[in-house]
């Protein structure tokens, strides 16, 4: 039988097994070292690997990046953990002018093997500023990779592939995919760069699904069956390289691409899909192209617009109905159980 | 005086006592991050303060934001996300303001409030007003390269503001001992050429006097930014409404010299009973109207989701 | 006759008449109180309205960032001045994390009127650091308004229209730009967010100059009226609010969308025009979508690396060309004297 | 030892004077931060430091990386954008490299490689290897957040790293006077519990002498991060082969004492007539070849602008 494991308990085990296999791999970043090990990836690995290689930080996000850049010259692969990915508007500098660019400033000279995990917040208030999915900055810089992956498998499989990596990765974590179940193999193994994952069949519309909204993409995929929609789901699971050619096959069979991004629409992920599919089939054939995401406004608290803010399976089926049967005919499907969100409960 | 103290001092206790009671019912939504045992600090540095000197905060400010006499129905229906919420429900406990108490706000990212205040204390300057900020941090807060910036600036501009560094021990579970080399964030502050005290017993008289003694010089010319370290105890979790000793991360021993000096019981005990009887009673009331209203008020309609981006 | 300044003379003359009509405007920033004044564009502001309204700052750009939003908050309006798009990494937090969401996380109680300029650099050997078009970022984030003026005349409008803003605005100026010369009015006036600008009337095809790359695409139409090939070229002044409608007008007559921009394409501005206008147009009419920006490495700065590096009018018409006659058909113009880029000649 | 210095420093001097001979033919088309007048400081410390040691520099570091033994043709054929520079012609003035020689990048952005340098010192001591780090920084530099951070971590962490601030009294064309209300960057580096000194006179033997103590002490095992804040002075413009007193920022007065005390000539002055002669004449020798090389190299091949963006 398949072993399941918890997203969580996925990401602990691969660098668990990464740091048992490579004495060069370490994991620091605020708070790793607590009692709640940034809910629990970093479990047990401070009493196993010791303080040297498992560390928590002053909060100093510049320098700490800096210095894992530093550290990742020097031949160590670290692992730098953020607890929001909002927190890194404060590496920046390190990230964008540095990290991304040492390798082809230095004519190769150098490589930069770090990863950097940070986790987007949602629900509970966690509002403004703990709840951005800016991963389109990272894919915007040339020299900088980036994972989100959404299953246990993938967590597990894309932290292993990005601490071998020779270059800087972004890590992008959601917090409600924290609590995902899934088969996670014991053995250790890579979901490597660049390729997307088709995680549903169909041939009405191609559903592109990033980080969290990937899980409900895969709801939307239920409801639509529903009404005899087919809606292939696609997983990019690397955002950069972005394995482009699965999704272009898959829209040149529906004619209808629908990209549902955890992010902002503008100059997001989104639409850089939308105009890479654009570019390849113009001419080829005919389509129809949709984005959703967060709505154009900052994240409010308060559950009744936080709830319009983010795209859900409803919503997702309810679009991609309009666009397979026209506008005209409205349908939004009632609410199934089985179908349901996890209602995340805070504190935190 | 001690009656406005007491007054502060228990109407914070029992604001974030009840929180912790309604937490939950699950009707605040909100991550809380409880003040409960260092409402001394508040409530010393706001007492000080003249009504249009404002103060930038934390995420942790639920009592910053009363002491300043912040309106507490606002604050609550914030918590509950309701359109009567200090910022109509989309900000929630971590984003407080209110402009005419002089709550220019909170915030959720560590430091970021430290140069919002030292800017506005520019502003304060430059028009040549007589009033000043106080821009609240705690020990984590010293920790980002902000920090050490706007102190600099604050210093090499001589802006009327007073840094007030609520240094309870621990930034979530890791004491400051494990992020600085040495305990000496008052010498931070003098390095940039600032006068600097640590006030070390959470005693909200003391912290009155000290800060009023700092508003005075400003007040009076003597021009400059001046730091204090306000040594206090957070009794509760990081972040809800619970106790977590049980973690390990601290022991209650550690805690309990400081439960011993809770300021709600030593500055109540300079009343008279039926003086503080009075008070308690007209403040549970409120409190009582305050919940109450929020539960009742609504939610903010769904056409709000798209106001206030941009004015 | 038309006064004509220099873009960076039409800088200064906005800070300067918008200073003396309003007490609240004032000038900081690295350098802008030295003897080269930020290029001349704030020459003679100190002398003129003195050291706590113009002055230089510590290099502390996150500080400074965040004391712009503080003095904003007290009602200032506070033009921070930053030599480099680069350097705006390290201010990022503030940026994005409070300046684009006082206003929202507040409930609309405060706002933020700031206007943050930044260079973009080009040539003589910037490279990696001092060369980046970073401006996609903050059109990502709802609550910043983005400028990217191309004429001088613009240059002032814009400001002004920054400045009188109520809201956070970028204001993004490009060093070549520096050295254009055009007519400037004297008097106020503002060129209002959210209105592009057709620069040269064509029916074939039509090419988006963003920044730098407007100056480009006008050579362009030049190259290609040779040809026979008519270009439209539009400027979209400003890219948040971005005036999507003048830019789909003009593909629904061309039927060809080329986006020229001075960045990289992923996740770029170049990839939302594409993404909007084919989301306008779609089963409409059927059109081409093409985009160019700054190959997707880190700038070099060894000058035949350098010039591959950037879109120029010559490649820009070469590949209008081939979308409108096929790519079959190669073209690649003369250089003509008159069409020449300026050569930037250093130290800086 | 005192030929190792001249040579050295004569060398630097003459490179950068060629640099700025050959900067009006447009060959180099990079900008140019020299150190003409500031070389003392690049000498003293690398000739402290063994071959193992590694540096990160700032923008400003064609003295540095010859000091520390940087490849003198790679320097220029970067300079000159060729296939065989430092860095293929990828990187120019501002990002040179030599990892052979220890010199493991420089920045153009201020303060980038402080945090850097810290990063590569945690791996040294978590190998427990025997070597160090040497983090130059500009007083500039101090100004940014990233350098109170990097040192706190440094310090907090105990790491083999020696800081080299190399006051020159401005940045650009502003005066410390004008970015920091004191005087103090030591105190600075003291406030994390960091020794640290000022060296006031641009001596290039005191220099070595002073960090050749700091780096037996790191390696005797007495480890921590040491500071050392050397007084010094740029003669020419910030950037760029020219001088700059007209611009009015500063005065030539004040330039002339720092020009009377030229390190090139004061340890020259300790040779012997014939020895100095043999080593200004193998240095211009090696200097006149490397810059003919840089001319008439290729440059990189069109493909290359796609190469090493990832590895
Ligand atoms: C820049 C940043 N880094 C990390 C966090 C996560 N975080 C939230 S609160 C906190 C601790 C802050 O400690 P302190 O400043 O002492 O305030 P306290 O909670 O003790 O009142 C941390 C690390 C954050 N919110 N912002
Ligand atoms: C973060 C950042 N801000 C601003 C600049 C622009 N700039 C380039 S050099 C410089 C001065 C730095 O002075 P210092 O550190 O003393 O070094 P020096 O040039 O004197 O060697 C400035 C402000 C920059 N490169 N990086
Ligand atoms: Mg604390
Ligand atoms: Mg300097």
């Amino acid at each position: 039988m398949e072993r399941m494991l918890q997203y969580t308990e996925a990401i602990r085990e691969a660098a668990d097994q990464e740091m048992e296999r490579d004495e060069s791999v370490l994991v620091f970043g605020l708070d790793v070292d607590d009692p709640k090990a940034i809910q629990g990836t970093a479990k047990g690995l401070l009493s196993k690997f010791g303080a040297e290689r498992v560390f928590g930080t002053p909060l100093s996000e510049d320098a700490m990046t800096g210095a894992a850049i530093g550290m990742a010259l020097a031949g160590l692969r670290p692992i730098h953990v953020h607890i929001r990915m909002d927190f890194l508007m404060l590496a920046m500098n390190q990230l964008v002018n540095v990290a991304a660019k040492s390798r082809y400033m230095f004519g190769g000279k150098v490589s930069i093997p770090m990863v950097v995990r940070s986790m987007i917040g949602k629900s509970w208030g966690q509002g403004a500023q703990h709840s951005q999915g800016l991963y389109s900055f990272f894919m915007h810089v040339p020299g900088l990779k980036v994972a989100a992956p959404t299953t246990p498998y993938d967590a597990k499989g894309c932290l292993i592939a990005a601490i071998r990596d020779d270059n800087p990765v972004m890590y992008v974590e959601h917090r409600i995919l924290h609590f995902q179940k899934g088969p996670v193999p014991e053995a250790l193994y890579t979901v490597p760069p660049g390729k997307a994952r088709i995680t549903a069949k169909g041939t009405d519309v191609t559903l592109v699904g990033i980080s969290y909204m990937q899980v409900e993409c895969l709801r939307a995929h239920h409801y639509l069956a529903e009404t005899g929609i087919g809606a292939e789901v696609i997983d990019p699971i690397w955002l950069n390289p972005l394995d482009i050619e699965t999704i272009v096959e898959s829209v040149r069979k529906t004619g209808r691409l629908f990209v549902v991004d955890n992010g902002w629409t503008t100059c997001g992920a989104s639409a850089e899909i939308a105009a890479q599919v654009v570019e390849a089939l113009q001419g080829v054939r005919d389509i129809r192209v949709k984005r959703m995401g967060f709505a154009s406004v900052t994240c409010p608290t308060t559950p009744p617009l936080e709830d319009l803010y983010y795209p859900n399976a409803r919503t997702i089926a309810a679009a991609a109905h309009s666009m397979v049967n026209g506008a005209s005919k409205e349908w939004m499907p009632e609410e199934r159980k089985d179908l349901q969100s996890i209602e995340f409960k805070g504190p935190f | 005086m001690y009656e406005k103290f007491y007054r502060s001092l228990y109407r914070i206790r029992r604001v974030e006592e009840r929180i912790a009671e309604v937490y939950p019912t699950d009707k605040i939504k909100s991550p809380v991050h409880l003040s409960i045992g260092q409402e001394a600090v508040s409530v010393g540095v706001c007492e000080a303060l003249r009504p249009d000197d404002v103060v930038f905060g934390t995420y942790r400010s639920h009592a910053l934001f009363l002491a300043k006499g912040g309106n507490l129905k606002a604050m609550i229906a914030e918590l509950y996300g309701k359109a009567t919420g200090a910022a109509r429900g989309k900000g929630g406990s971590m984003h407080l303001i209110d402009l005419e108490a002089g709550v220019l706000g909170t915030s959720a990212v560590v430091g970021t409030t430290i140069p919002n205040a030292v800017g506005y204390a520019y502003a304060i300057k430059y028009r040549r007003e007589n009033r000043l900020v106080v821009s609240f941090l705690g020990d984590g807060g010293t920790d980002e390269g902000v920090f050490q910036e706007s102190l600099n600036f604050a210093a090499l501009k001589k802006l009327p503001i007073i840094f007030i560094c609520e240094n309870n021990g621990y930034a979530i579970h890791t004491h400051q001992r494990l992020r600085h080399p040495a305990l000496n964030i008052c010498e931070r502050a003098r390095v940039v050429g600032m006068p600097a005290e640590r006030i070390e017993d959470n005693d909200t008289i003391r912290i009155f006097e000290r800060v009023k003694n700092a508003v005075d010089l400003i007040a009076n010319g003597a021009i400059g930014p001046h730091f204090l370290e306000c040594m206090t105890y957070r009794w509760k979790e990081h972040v809800g409404p619970n106790e977590d000793y049980q973690l390990g991360y601290r022991s209650k021993d550690e805690a309990e010299p400081w439960i011993r000096n809770d300021q709600v019981i030593k500055i109540g005990a300079l009343l008279g009973e039926k003086e503080k009887r009075a008070i308690e009673d007209a403040v549970d009331a409120e409190i009582a109207d305050a919940f109450a209203c929020a539960d009742a008020d609504p939610f903010p309609e769904e056409s709000e989701l798209f106001t206030d981006v941009f004015k």
